[in-house]
């Protein structure tokens, strides 16, 4: 029965002072295990003063729309729509991190790419246009001299695809490499044969990227500071609970998929994909800051970002040693 | 009891297209006196239609204006009933239906029901009155339409070529009946045919219009006592007085559509006046 | 990798009963595909009959809908958001768009079309304004409204699937989800369990309702 | 020359919604000599169309066969011309394009325009070639559908009441261009009207129809030389005699569809048969 | 996040003018557009025929139509994807998809609507089976076909909205582009684009010929 409770709720957003309902948002997914666990094992009900309800969302601008009206109050979310909304004005805070790193860069097994430097002429996808795994990939390439097809390089690049399509597309051979979001990357290399090009601790920003943060709206910590407090106990419960328990929370995120899609994830790729990441609530703010100044760089962004207030760990920090 | 008057009326079809348009008459006036049976006859396309879909309110002329009582036409109303030269059934309603569609905004449903039935066993329709238009013959819509009309009992009865599909004995009957609800709630009568014997049997005027340019050639008053014996010496001369009249107008038409082929031994053969072939009808 | 039948009916029992997502979620879907298509038609016929009548509205108002008739759903999903706070109103909002467009134009035709003997006819026997509407000019374009609300009907599913993507359930929900894990047997279920919805609404409504138009009207003679 | 073969033809259509068939006719036969010209009298509604429609290939008999020659009519064919009871133009055409419609398949474009504009100037339309049927009045209409029939040169002519909304100076003009092209080309002609003086003026015989139960009445063959007289004795005779079966089909109507209400007094003000109120059409 | 009017427009002079993307994206969906819609329309028409026309094809055929018509684009998109190996033949597949169903119907109810007495007159002129179409049927349906291409238009425009996201460029790719940064005003900017494409092909093309076709029937009674 997990994952019954992902959707049908019909309450509006709201976020009135202490003791109303919270709503957070997550996605099914590997890296989102700190939210998974802290629902599936009920610790946001147990801290939060009030009703808590959760609300599942397929990519990240979904995310934010529902953030920026008010349908959740707070919420896992990769942190690159949560910056591009941040820049564009929108209110958005980072109080936490919930994983880091989870990039790997594969090519498919007869595509003769082996490192960077095999890239050009080659093709790669990501699944959005300037998301974290894109910037970081070409961010590398032009390290090496290597632009892509956007600014009329010699490396071909496909966004939107989704990390389920980049299996068919590798495949069908319709593309040559991938940087890819876990526990996808491990799929293709354990089920199809894909090859590592960069292990993920060895991509751009690797170890220290965050590649879920959680976040919220200033609003929301002005009118219930209490609220976001006590979701950040929950939240640190939950990041120790997956930190100690490997074998039960892996469980937890396959059948909460299940429950949601009828299929299971092989069991050793969670387990080899588990070891690519580190759930930490650690947040590093300046590799955010770096990761941004190479998405303008690299011309995703008009503006020299500036990502000062977009991160307010204060409260994580005063919880982390009360503790 | 209305008086409908015709004040100078004409009616032009712009055509933007060809940029030309086509007068079909203009400066016609005519009046039709409370409780008269006034009959139009003339050639094919000379304006009867027209005529009356403008006393109708249906086609708004060019200028001049049309009075019917006290009040000038700007649209169609109930008080005008119209038997259409086609039957203008509402396809999706059955004949019950079609003539109840009618008078509904009158009167009670069951009461409608029972009045249309009435009109619909007159024209002998009574075993078809839960048939759609389509499993009807051309007679049978016709006959729906004209149980429609009268049903309404509307003051003024407009009827463009009302008995032109019905056999002749179908026609004799509506003609008797038409009469007698004439005579007896005196309506205001206008009746388009090209049957001139229908014309004269029935009507107090007759109107005769020509075309090219179209227009009133002649109004004949038709003085014979009710009810008119065909046979009779005045109803023959008369009717060869309107046919002699109707003729030349044709002829004209002809003499213009042939142009320079209007062989005279042609059109002789073609073309008749005397009483023998034109009585043949 | 590709979808196998046996899968598919496989993943079709499974969802519907033992984990129960597939009947939850097409009870969801179900309900507002209901209501966003009634309001669909109501709001299609309505705007349809104004254009059709008037040509004031025609160039102004038809304009308009001409212009945002192209407008996809994943545009105004996020305005329907805003609009709605996020509420259930942005979902039926995005299906009335996304089936009103058909109705509209459709009804507008069929009004357009409508034989002005008839219309002629009526106005003689005191039949005016909205009653000329709802006793000539509604009756006569049922052929064509019956288009327009198979159209509203179809073009109401594919908009739903979109705006159920904002995370409240729904058949719509479980087909992206299913989409992004590759659980294509999943997602052909979900595609069986939609079409079997529009072969029982062709077959119980619009096809019933067609045939008896069709056959009043005597308009029969295209078949066999 | 095409001989036409009715042979023990019936039509039902059948009423699955109410669950009961309606026979217009059944067993009925009639075989048109080759080149005769044929008339179809009766009542509105005994089924002239449909047995002209049965003929043209248009409506399947229930049983019973239908030959042209020697080949038995399954399905409509260019041999066998029709004017329907309505117009039956095609909107989107002009006049002149509608005529050509008919006969593009047979020559080529600049011929067909000829021809077509020929016969268009035979019913006096020549003004109208590039008008579209909604601009035309009803007798214009029918003129078209009559051009377009005559233009197509059919070996057998199947009208159905073609000169009903016609003024009867066109009416005659066109009785004489009808005749004149029968017998020049010798067409198999069947012909249905409501008019006995024309069925009379124009036909070899005479087919009488009759209704409740539908079918063949009495056929009479019309022995007068041509042109014909309507005034001579045999004339009036054959129309009285005519007269006398249609009136005693309508007046089976009346008393069935009147019932009981079927007051003997107001039937012989309704309905009668004597020459002075039967000719008066 | 709000878009504003002005920062729509200068957006839209900046992609148009500037960085040229609004240009060179609006060369390709065009192009995408206009191919895409001259198919479905091709293919809609004659699909609406032969369910018009026949029978045994509507009971077949048309039940398969109906359906798959509310399958939504994002589902025939991973199919396309696969179909034709991920190239430009998926785009125009979800196009075509997209703009058919509306076509087709709107044929099959147009051929339906024809009136029997001219496919029976024209039968005994010797017109038979393709020529009766041709003649017939089709110049008959017009004013519903019309209807069909019109909304043809517009949901194949949505459907290229959801099939240029497989990154191959058009509109589509920058609109989603554009809201996943957050530039409303883009959006906005580009939703002005498709609309005024969809007013120029109204008023030059659909309007042209609705007028001329209502004109030439005499169905200009409803208007004013
Ligand atoms: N589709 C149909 N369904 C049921 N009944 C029909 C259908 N078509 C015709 N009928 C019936 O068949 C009978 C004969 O019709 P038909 O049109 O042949 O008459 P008709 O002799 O031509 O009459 P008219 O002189 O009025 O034209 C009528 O009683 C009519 O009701
Ligand atoms: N919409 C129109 N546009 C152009 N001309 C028209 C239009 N309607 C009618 N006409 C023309 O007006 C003339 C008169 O038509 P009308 O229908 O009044 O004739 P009519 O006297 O009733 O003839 P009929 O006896 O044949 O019914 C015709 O020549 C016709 O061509
Ligand atoms: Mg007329
Ligand atoms: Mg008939």
């Amino acid at each position: 029965g997990a994952g019954e409770e992902n959707s049908g709720n019909e309450t509006t957003g709201s976020s009135e002072s202490g003791g109303g309902e919270v709503n957070i948002g997550y996605f099914p997914n590997l890296d989102h295990a700190a939210g998974i666990i802290g629902k599936e094992k009920g610790y946001f009900s147990d801290e939060i003063d009030g009703e808590v309800e959760f609300l599942n969302y397929p990519n990240g601008n979904d995310f934010i729309d529902a953030l920026d009206t008010g349908v959740i109050d707070l919420g896992y979310v990769g942190p690159g729509p949560a910056i591009n909304y941040y820049l564009s004005g929108g209110d958005v805070v980072v109080i936490g991190a919930a994983a880091n790193g989870a990039t790997l860069i594969v090519s498919r097994e007869d595509s003769g790419i082996h490192s960077l430097e095999d890239f050009p002429g080659k093709s790669f996808c990501t699944p959005g246009n300037g998301c974290t795994h894109n910037v970081q990939l070409e961010i590398m390439l032009q390290e090496k001299g290597m632009k892509t097809n956007r600014r009329n390089g010699e490396v071909e690049h496909q966004s939107r695809v989704n990390p389920a399509s980049m299996v068919a597309m590798f495949e069908q051979g319709q593309i040559d490499a991938a940087a890819a979001p876990e526990p996808w990357g491990t799929l293709l290399v354990e089920e199809h044969n894909a090859n590592v090009v960069t292990e993920w601790n060895e991509v751009f920003l690797g170890e220290e990227l965050a590649s879920v943060v959680l976040v919220t709206t200033q609003e929301f910590i002005d009118e219930n500071p209490e609220q976001v407090e006590q979701a950040l106990r929950a939240h640190n419960r939950s990041v120790e609970f997956a930190q100690n328990n490997e074998e039960d929370t892996l469980e937890t995120v396959n059948d909460l998929i299940y429950g949601l899609t009828q299929t299971r994830l092989p069991e050793h790729v969670l387990e080899k994909a588990w070891q690519r990441m580190e759930v930490t609530t650690e947040t590093h703010a300046d590799a955010l800051q770096e990761w941004a100044n190479a998405s303008y760089e690299l011309e995703f962004m008009d503006e020299d970002p500036d990502l000062d207030g977009f991160v307010d760990t204060s409260i994580l920090d005063k919880i982390l040693e009360e503790e | 009891m209305e008086r409908v008057m015709i004040t100078e009326v004409e009616k032009t079809f712009p055509n933007k297209e060809k940029n030309q348009s086509f007068t079909v008459f203009k400066d016609l006036s005519l009046t039709v006196e409370p409780g008269e049976f006034v009959s139009l006859l003339g050639p094919s396309g000379c304006g009867k239609s027209t005529l009356l879909n403008i006393v109708a309110g249906l086609d708004q002329s060019t200028s001049g204006k049309v009075k019917v009582g006290d009040t000038t036409i700007k649209e169609p109303g109930s008080d005008r009933g119209v038997v259409f030269q086609e039957a203008a059934l509402m396809p999706w309603l059955t004949v019950l239906e079609n003539v109840m569609f009618a008078i509904n905004k009158k009167m009670k449903k069951e009461e409608a029901k029972e009045h249309a039935t009435k009109y619909l066993k007159l024209v002998h329709l009574s075993k078809f009155l839960h048939s759609y238009p389509h499993e009807l013959s051309g007679g049978m819509k016709q006959r729906v339409a004209i149980a429609r009309a009268l049903s309404m009992d509307p003051k003024v009865l407009l009827m463009d070529e009302p008995f032109g599909a019905l056999d002749e004995q179908t026609r004799m009957m509506l003609h008797k009946e038409v009469q007698y609800i004439w005579e007896e709630t005196k309506k205001t009568i206008l009746f388009v045919t090209h049957n001139i014997r229908e014309s004269i049997l029935l009507s107090d005027r007759i109107v005769l219009m020509g075309t090219r340019p179209g227009g009133i050639r002649k109004i004949y008053t038709v003085d014979l006592p009710r009810p008119r014996v065909p046979a009779s010496p005045e109803f023959i001369q008369l009717e060869q007085d309107i046919m002699a009249i109707l003729g030349g107008e044709i002829e004209k038409v002809m003499k213009e559509e042939m142009g320079d082929d209007f062989n005279s031994q042609k059109a002789s053969l073609l073309y008749g006046t005397d009483r023998n072939m034109g009585n043949h009808i | 990798m590709f979808p196998s039948p046996s899968g598919s009916v496989q993943q079709l029992y499974i969802g519907l009963f033992e984990t129960g997502i597939l009947a939850t979620a097409l009870a969801e879907s179900l309900q507002r595909i209901v209501i966003g298509f009634t309001l669909a038609v109501l709001i299609g016929g309505f705007l349809g009959v104004l254009l059709g009548v008037s040509k004031i509205a025609d160039e102004t108002l038809g304009s308009l809908v001409i212009a945002l008739q192209s407008v996809p759903s994943i545009v105004w999903l996020p305005i329907a958001l805003v609009v709605f706070q996020g509420g259930a109103g942005a979902i039926y909002f995005v299906v009335i768009l996304g089936g009103t467009w058909a109705m509209t134009l459709n009804v507008r035709m069929g009004i357009k079309n409508v034989q002005p003997i008839l219309l002629r006819a009526a106005k003689t026997m005191g039949y005016k304004n909205t009653e000329l509407i709802w006793k000539v000019m509604l009756p006569a374009s049922i052929p064509s409204a019956l288009t327009g609300a198979r159209l509203a009907w179809a073009f109401g599913w594919r908009a739903l699937m979109a705006a159920e993507l904002i995370g409240r359930g729904g058949l719509g929900r479980t087909l992206m989800d299913a989409r992004d894990f590759f659980n294509m047997d999943l997602v052909v279920a979900i595609m069986i369990i939609i079409s079997c919805i529009g072969l029982i609404v062709e077959y119980f409504l619009f096809s019933k309702i067609e045939k008896k138009v069709l056959s009043r009207w005597g308009l029969t003679n295209s078949g066999s």
